[in-house]
């Protein structure tokens, strides 16, 4: 299991699109002098005015980004945005369903040996680095095999401290010496790159070879992981720690400016290849007009902006004004944009917004700690925790009845999702079968049972309604709970040293094998590592490496279904719902299809800049 | 009549003796006891919280978890300031959070009194080389800027034990601000016993030998009480606010309602036309520290007229 | 003069001292060790290690030439924070957010002052009728309002309602316009406060027997109040508004959070979030520095204002 | 405005100034009045306490208010009855007609501005003066009240001055608009014994150099019967005797006049011990019934009707009034 992202909730209730916002950047600065008082004054350099036809995109970053590189990287918003910059070998087609890899840098799907081991893949020609200071004459490079190389043992440099190491734990021939070997250099600077790992090789400049220990089927969707993506030696020693700030990658688009805290601006990089749009997708594509640019080079945008705003309400209103081209929808202004029957509301279409909605790979639960004392040996505790919880409610209470319920693990979206999943009635609000279960646990208890704690990973008013709201829940059938509310960090290290009763947490998939969900479950996993539930279950684990192995295949579904109803059986977690993501974008935002697993597309994305000037003047006629 | 003559000011009676006077004075501002009178209303209500939580009686405010109707019901004949996201009784939240602000103010105020009164006295008395520690430790805590220090201890006390008990919620919060806002009445303190060491009654009491505790306790402390007095009333609404900062930033109560909470979930809740459960908050906050703010000011007037406390 | 500043430059060590020990005892003993949050989810135990070897967590506290106290104290003095959490230099993130910052506060700040204090001299001027009290009144309202309250409420009728003001920062916008709704709130919220305390000393002033001088020369009231009393009041005056200029860098929390103006106060709240030590302590020692400085500017002012006061 | 001419520049007729307090009603002065010609010097004497400053401010009409205000009687100054005077007026008449020195000197200079320019700001104020010629004349001023150097001294501050400088630059500061009338208000009784007397001389001077008139209000009879010309005496609010200096100090009527003078240490005069009044002021709110002085006066104690009857300010001898039922029958 490798790219689940833990998401706090609202954060990825956010990021279910990026938003996006009309930006003329006008960032004034401020001179003081104290004595005299103050002059507001001066307009920053950099402010990019837009002219007529340039084509911009204009998106909403509804948190703070951490940095662009993408060695080490693990938060959602910076992949957003370094996703447009880097590139890894492969990426999803961008209109099929379900969704399916293509090449990128790679010229072609891997050569896979049938023992699986060996994975032999040709590099795109004629692939250049984005022009940058830090090689000479700043002419950016062409890209060779040896960048992938480097790019994959710099993650496993220890000094580097890449966050995406577990990625690649134990897998790669020789890649983990290589890491015992950093661990004896002073810095980062210090380790030799040019020493050999037997499981990456490079016969010539544009073939790479990649040799497994053991089978490993996810190789590539790894691959198409930005985690992957090539970073230009040259740039990592010229910026040192600084190379955060300073992405060189080969993708069409290249950073320009980056204010922290309040913009980013990506410009169309001149070095960039050339790709095409695809010609073909999904049937109904071509009615949806996403097949209208068939064939066109990309990216259409000359710039890409961000605007960084944590509010949801501000990012709505300057959607509204058209100063963003997409938006999702805050869930305070639900009613204002959806009637009762899921139509948009007048309003909106006079507007001319359009309304796009899409599964979200993900799950949200309350989990429980296997190893606690309570907990641990009290299955019928578990499920009656699990039965008291009224799931709909939530859902309406938080999310305006938008989101489905989660009756299993493996979200619709997933080939391997279980459609009779919901019968087996796991998810029923059900409080007389949890007070009976209740009766139950105290026996095997032994006695009355003590307060139960759940920690959740915010204070905010948000995870304060969501705590209460579920121990309303657990009262209501007579369960003495306590809430803990704690920062991000404090959740975290909580978590992984196990000290921890009933957890709120969730998971959002990078790709459409469920084995990232499984995984969580996987008893060699236990925390600090993704099976944050320390659940151990013999039988589980077995079909696990049993399906670790496979290939994609309906074999591997069976076999995920049958895991997941054993998960659901023993309830190591209360499953609360899944995510469906309430897009709306306006009519001039072209080619705007949903998902839910790539982030590189904004050189897909067209903007009809006459609908665009339009929309001023029909504002004007609404007001 | 002259502009000069509306500003002097006449002598406060001459009286018996400071406490008696200011008794007399306050008696005299109907206003300062119809204050007063509210205060007192606002600690009955808190102490009787604690009341019927301790003997569970089923009376409004300790039921406030109660389903009272739908979510986020408008004010209405049924539930008269409306009710919440789940259809709490904003009524009875706002009662209860009484106790919770309550708690906070008055026990963060005891600490600060605690540690700053002897600290200021011993420091006053004996000046040299504890007066020197006191002093240093004082401006040094001063020299950081209060929101801050308050945050930062706020944050570090936070889910850490303390003698086998857990800092949760509120217990933080008024440690926190406790342990941060000794240093002005300490420096008053601190001052008005220098002041008072060479005051004749202190030395005739030296005279006839009385040992230092006894001097610094019966001697002084008593008066310069007065200003501990003062100090406490206005501090005690600074306190009361900054819970609500606290509660803000999330670190203060979660589990129970507080006005600090309240106030703070109405950040969702106004752009969905919500004001009542903001509004009750803040109304019950502005009576509280309006009452205390001129009672406050009442009782400086009447027993220290040249103090000068912000 | 140059020999009290002197002197008072050298009390200020201790005082430094002092805070860079607060600061190294409440984040780095009670604050408890951060490694294993750095690291990230999945994180591998050597990982950890690599981290506490990396931020130096694994050297001895104290007792050391190279103990983490001493570095605490060596970064500190040489304006080295070090990288906050996403691993940016913190001191360009306070660089960054001191311009947002002022341009808050400091029209709040001079608002404020000149404000409150015109007007306590009006109220001065017009004691004990219905005015002054209906002054004093509206003071002590505006003291027990939570501030909260009044920003949100700033904040809900006057952007989302009638959409006077960006209801929340928007780079397209000019600085001015951003920050014009919270300045105006700040302003408002700050008044009482200080009118109500600049109009004690006022009064205060006006009790001392130079003032019936003044009235017995047959001056005109505005003139007692503006040449003889103003002076007088300087010397309270001056210690509240320049004792409170190291606060201006801090920006305001709240205001801050709520306009999103990616000030220090924003930046502030988002590693009290995070529990970014590195900015915190930074930001704590910095402010502490600033308000030490400005006492001493305080006390020299004092001597411009006041003859009788020499800072030899 | 009959009291204008033959040579009164000030009468005060029943002059009567109350203070309204939370406690109750202070009647600080009751029904005073006296008057002063010009170029004389006119003293009111009494214990602290007794009225003598109040009269003093009701004169200036800078009672302590809102507490304090003037019920009733009259105050003819060059004929204007001045409390009915429009506050305007009233500021022109006051520093530049009538003009008042103080008790404490180093209270009642501003001490964050030069002597120079306080005294400057009179001038300019009542003379239309550019700052030049005012400080001009301050320096002249300053060198008048005898202080040295006063180009320098001018540009001192009050603190850099002995208490005696300060008074005197009070004393420039009064008479540098040439007032008709000089209030001074126990101008002594901060200063040390040898000081005394130099200020009293310096305001001699003035008094000839001017021709100005001088309201002296003090407790001192020895200061009284060396400077002034007539001399009221004040008990608890009331004027009890008033006379030529002389020949109240050659015999007293009033008891507690005769009170007074044999408290007095005299020259020549071997006591074996001084005489007290017997008994204490009364508390200004708890006045007695009848003559205030009767719980202190041997014929008091005895007398029913001291008791109950207030007696009345009446001409006893030409130019004589004593307040007692006693006198006079």
């Amino acid at each position: 299991m490798k790219f689940v992202r833990i998401i706090s909730a609202p954060a990825l209730h956010r990021l279910q699109t990026h938003y996006q916002i009309r930006m003329s950047v006008r960032l004034a600065l401020l001179v003081t002098t104290i004595g005299a008082g103050l002059i507001i004054a001066g307009c920053d350099s950099s402010a990019s005015i837009e002219e007529p036809n340039e084509m911009v995109l204009h998106h909403v970053l509804s948190a703070k980004i951490k940095g662009l590189d993408p060695g080490n990287m693990r938060d959602v918003y910076s992949i957003i945005v370094a996703s447009q910059i880097f590139e890894p070998l492969y990426q999803y087609h961008f209109l099929k369903r379900p969704y399916e890899l293509v090449p990128l840098l790679a010229e072609d799907m891997p050569q896979i040996s049938d023992d699986l081991l060996t994975y032999t893949i040709r590099i795109k020609k004629g692939v250049y680095f984005q022009d940058d200071l830090c090689f000479s004459n700043s002419k950016g490079r062409e890209l060779k095999a040896k960048d992938f190389v480097f790019s994959l043992k710099r993650i496993a440099n220890i000094k580097y401290l890449s966050q995406n190491w577990s990625i690649f734990d134990n897998k790669i021939v020789g890649l983990d010496e290589f890491r015992e070997y950093t661990k004896i250099c002073n810095s980062e600077a210090d380790v030799d790159y040019s020493r050999q790992v037997q499981g990456l090789t490079t016969p010539d400049d544009y073939t790479l070879i990649i040799r497994l220990k053991k089978s490993w089927p996810q190789l590539c969707t790894v691959l198409a992981d930005i985690a992957t993506a090539p970073v230009a030696k040259e740039a990592v020693d010229y910026y040192g720690k600084d190379i955060i700030s300073h992405p060189v990658g080969t993708g069409p688009f290249r950073l320009n400016v980056w204010r922290r805290d309040s913009y980013i601006e990506l410009v169309r990089s001149p070095s960039f290849r050339g790709e095409f749009y695809p010609s073909s997708g999904e049937p109904g594509d071509a009615e949806a007009g996403y097949l209208d640019d068939a064939g066109k080079p990309v990216p259409f945008a000359d710039r890409v902006l961000w605007t960084i705003i944590e509010e949801r309400q501000p990012a709505w209103l300057l959607f509204l004004q058209g100063k963003v081209d997409a938006t999702v929808i805050p869930k305070d202004n639900f009613d204002e944009v959806m009637d009762g029957a899921g139509e948009l509301t007048p309003a909106m279409k006079q507007h001319n917004i359009h309304l796009k909605t899409f599964n979200d790979p993900s799950t949200y639960w309350l989990g429980f700690n296997m190893l606690d004392p309570v907990l641990g040996k009290n299955k019928p505790l578990r499920s009656a925790i699990s039965y008291a919880i009224d799931r709909e409610k939530f859902i309406e209470l938080f999310f305006n009845n938008r989101h489905p319920v989660a009756y299993g693990l493996i979200p619709p979206i997933m080939p391997s999702y279980n459609p009779e999943i919901k019968e087996k009635g796991y998810a029923k609000y059900d409080p007389e079968k949890a007070q009976e279960l209740l009766k139950e646990a105290e026996k095997i208890h032994g006695g009355k049972l003590p307060t139960l704690k759940i920690a959740l990973p915010g204070t905010s008013t948000w995870y304060r309604q969501f705590g209460q709201f579920l121990k309303r829940n657990l009262n209501a059938v007579g369960l003495e709970v306590e809430t803990e509310y704690m920062d991000m960090p404090t959740y975290q290290e909580k978590v992984n040293t196990k000290s921890i009763q009933m957890f709120t947490s969730g998971s959002s998939a990078t790709s459409p094998d469920a084995q990232d969900f499984l995984a969580m479950f996987y008893s060699r996993y236990n925390a600090p590592g993704p099976n944050k539930f320390n659940y151990s279950n013999p039988e589980f684990d077995e079909l696990y490496e049993k399906a670790q192995v496979m290939l994609d295949s309906p074999e591997k579904h069976q076999l995920y279904r049958k895991m997941e109803l054993i998960v659901l059986e023993d309830c190591p977690a209360a499953f609360l719902n899944h995510r469906v993501a309430y897009v709306l974008h306006h009519d001039w935002y072209k080619n705007y299809k949903p998902h839910a697993f790539a982030y590189g597309l904004s050189k897909y994305r067209r903007i009809d800049l006459v609908k665009r000037t339009a929309y001023k003047e029909l504002l004007k006629t609404i007001k | 009549m002259s502009e000069y003559q509306q500003i002097i000011k006449t002598e406060p009676p001459k009286g018996t003796s400071l406490w008696k006077d200011g008794a007399r004075s306050l008696r005299r501002r109907r206003l300062a006891m119809v204050c007063l009178g509210v205060i007192a209303l606002y600690f009955l209500l808190a102490g009787f919280v604690y009341l019927a939580e301790f003997f569970d009686w089923r009376i409004g405010p300790i039921r406030w978890a109660e389903q009272a109707g739908q979510s986020y019901a408008p004010p209405s004949s049924k539930n008269i300031i409306g009710t919440d996201i789940f259809g709490q009784s904003v009524l009875r939240k706002t009662l209860y959070g009484a106790k919770i602000s309550i708690t906070v103010a008055l026990c963060a105020s005891l600490i600060s009194i605690a540690i700053g009164v002897p600290l200021g006295a011993v420091a006053g008395y004996f000046r040299g080389f504890i007066d020197e520690i006191i002093v240093w430790i004082y401006s040094t805590l001063s020299s950081v800027p209060y929101i801050l220090l308050i945050l930062a201890f706020a944050v570090v006390l936070r889910d850490k034990t303390l003698f086998g008990h857990k800092l949760t919620g509120i217990t933080a919060v008024y440690l926190a601000i406790g342990l941060t806002s000794w240093v002005g009445i300490c420096r008053l303190i601190r001052g008005e016993v220098i002041k008072h060491k060479n005051r004749e009654y202190v030395l005739a009491a030296i005279s006839y030998g009385c040992n230092r505790r006894r001097i610094i306790f019966r001697h002084l402390l008593p008066n310069v009480s007065h200003l501990v007095i003062i100090d406490f009333s206005l501090r005690f609404v600074a306190f009361i606010h900054a819970e609500v900062i606290l509660s803000f930033l999330g670190l203060g109560e979660a589990e129970r309602p507080s006005w600090g909470a309240m106030i703070n979930d109405a950040r969702i809740e106004l752009s969905r036309g919500v004001w009542w459960q903001m509004a009750a908050a803040t109304a019950a906050i502005f009576f509280l520290s309006l009452a205390l703010n001129i009672f406050g000011d009442a009782l400086r007037d009447s027993l220290d007229p040249k103090l000068r406390i912000q | 003069m140059t020999t009290y500043i002197i002197s008072r430059l050298l009390y200020t060590i201790p005082i430094v001292f002092g805070v860079l020990l607060l600061t190294f005892v409440l984040f780095n003993l009670v604050g408890g060790d951060i490694s294993v949050e750095i690291a990230g989810k999945d994180a591998t135990q050597e990982t950890i290690d690599e981290i506490r070897e990396e931020y130096g967590l694994n050297k001895p506290l104290f007792f050391s030439l190279d103990s983490q106290f001493a570095n605490h104290f060596k970064n500190a003095l040489t304006f080295d924070f070090g990288r906050a959490r996403d691993r940016e230099l913190v001191i360009n993130k306070i660089k960054r957010g001191i311009g947002p910052s002022l341009a808050l506060t400091v029209p709040i700040f001079f608002g404020v002052v000149i404000i409150s204090v015109s007007l306590s001299l009006v109220v001065a001027f017009v004691r004990g009728t219905i005015w002054d009290i209906l002054a004093v009144v509206i003071c002590v309202a505006g003291m027990s309002i939570p501030y909260l309250s009044f920003i949100l409420f700033g904040q809900y009728f006057l952007a989302y309602k009638w959409g006077l003001f960006p209801v929340f920062f928007s780079p397209d916008l000019s600085l001015a316009r951003n920050v014009a709704l919270p300045v105006l709130i700040g302003i408002t919220a700050g008044l009482g406060r200080n009118l109500r305390f600049f109009r004690t000393v006022m009064l205060d002033e006006m009790r001392n027997d130079y003032v019936r001088t003044a009235f017995a020369k047959g001056l005109k009231t505005r003139r007692v109040l503006f040449k003889h009393v103003l002076k007088n009041a300087m010397i309270p005056i001056i210690t509240r508004v320049v004792s409170a200029i190291p606060f201006l860098f801090l920006g305001s929390l709240l205001l801050e959070r709520f306009f999103g103006i990616p000030g220090l106060g924003y930046l502030m709240v988002e590693a009290i979030g995070s529990r970014d030590y590195f900015v915190i302590s930074a930001m704590t020692y910095i402010s502490a520095l600033l308000f030490v400085v400005f006492n001493l500017i305080t006390d020299i002012c004092y001597s411009l204002v006041d003859p009788r006061i020499s800072l030899e | 405005m009959n009291m204008s001419n033959n040579g009164t520049i000030l009468s005060v007729k029943n002059l009567s100034t109350h203070f309204f307090t939370e406690e109750g009603v202070i009647k600080a002065v009751q029904d005073v009045s006296f008057s002063i010609k010009k170029g004389r010097t006119f003293a009111l004497v009494g214990e602290s306490g007794c009225g003598k400053s109040v009269t003093a401010l009701s004169i200036m009409r800078l009672v302590p208010a809102p507490q304090g205000k003037i019920v009733g009687g009259e105050i003819f100054f060059e004929g204007r009855n001045l409390p009915a005077l429009s506050e305007n007026k009233m500021r022109q008449i006051r520093g530049k007609k009538i003009a008042m020195i103080f008790q404490e000197p180093q209270t009642s200079l501003n001490p964050v501005y030069t002597v120079g320019n306080q005294i400057a700001e009179v001038i300019r104020l009542h003379q239309k003066k550019s700052c030049k010629e005012a400080w001009a004349d301050t320096v002249e001023m300053l060198r008048k009240v005898g202080i040295a150097d006063p180009a320098r001294r001018a540009h001192e501050y009050p603190h850099q001055m002995s208490g005696g400088m300060q008074q005197r630059i009070m004393i420039a500061m009064a008479v540098s608009c040439k007032p008709a009338l000089l209030i001074a208000d126990e101008p002594t009784t901060a200063l040390d014994v040898t000081i005394q007397t130099q200020i009293l001389d310096l305001l001699d001077d003035l008094q000839k150099q001017n021709g100005m008139s001088i309201l002296l209000i003090t407790h001192d009879l020895g200061i009284v019967a060396e400077r002034a010309e007539n001399v009221a005496v004040m008990y608890a609010s009331r004027i009890v005797e008033v006379a030529e200096t002389p020949r109240l100090l050659a015999e007293p009527l009033h008891p507690y006049t005769q009170g007074l003078l044999k408290s007095l240490p005299r020259l020549g005069f071997s006591e074996k011990r001084l005489q007290t009044i017997s008994g204490n002021v009364p508390e200004p709110l708890h006045f007695p019934t009848g003559c205030k002085f009767h719980p202190r006066c041997p014929r008091g104690k005895i007398d029913k009707q001291c008791q109950t009857i207030e007696p009345v300010l009446r001409e006893v001898q030409p130019g004589r009034c004593v307040a007692c039922r006693h006198i006079g029958y």
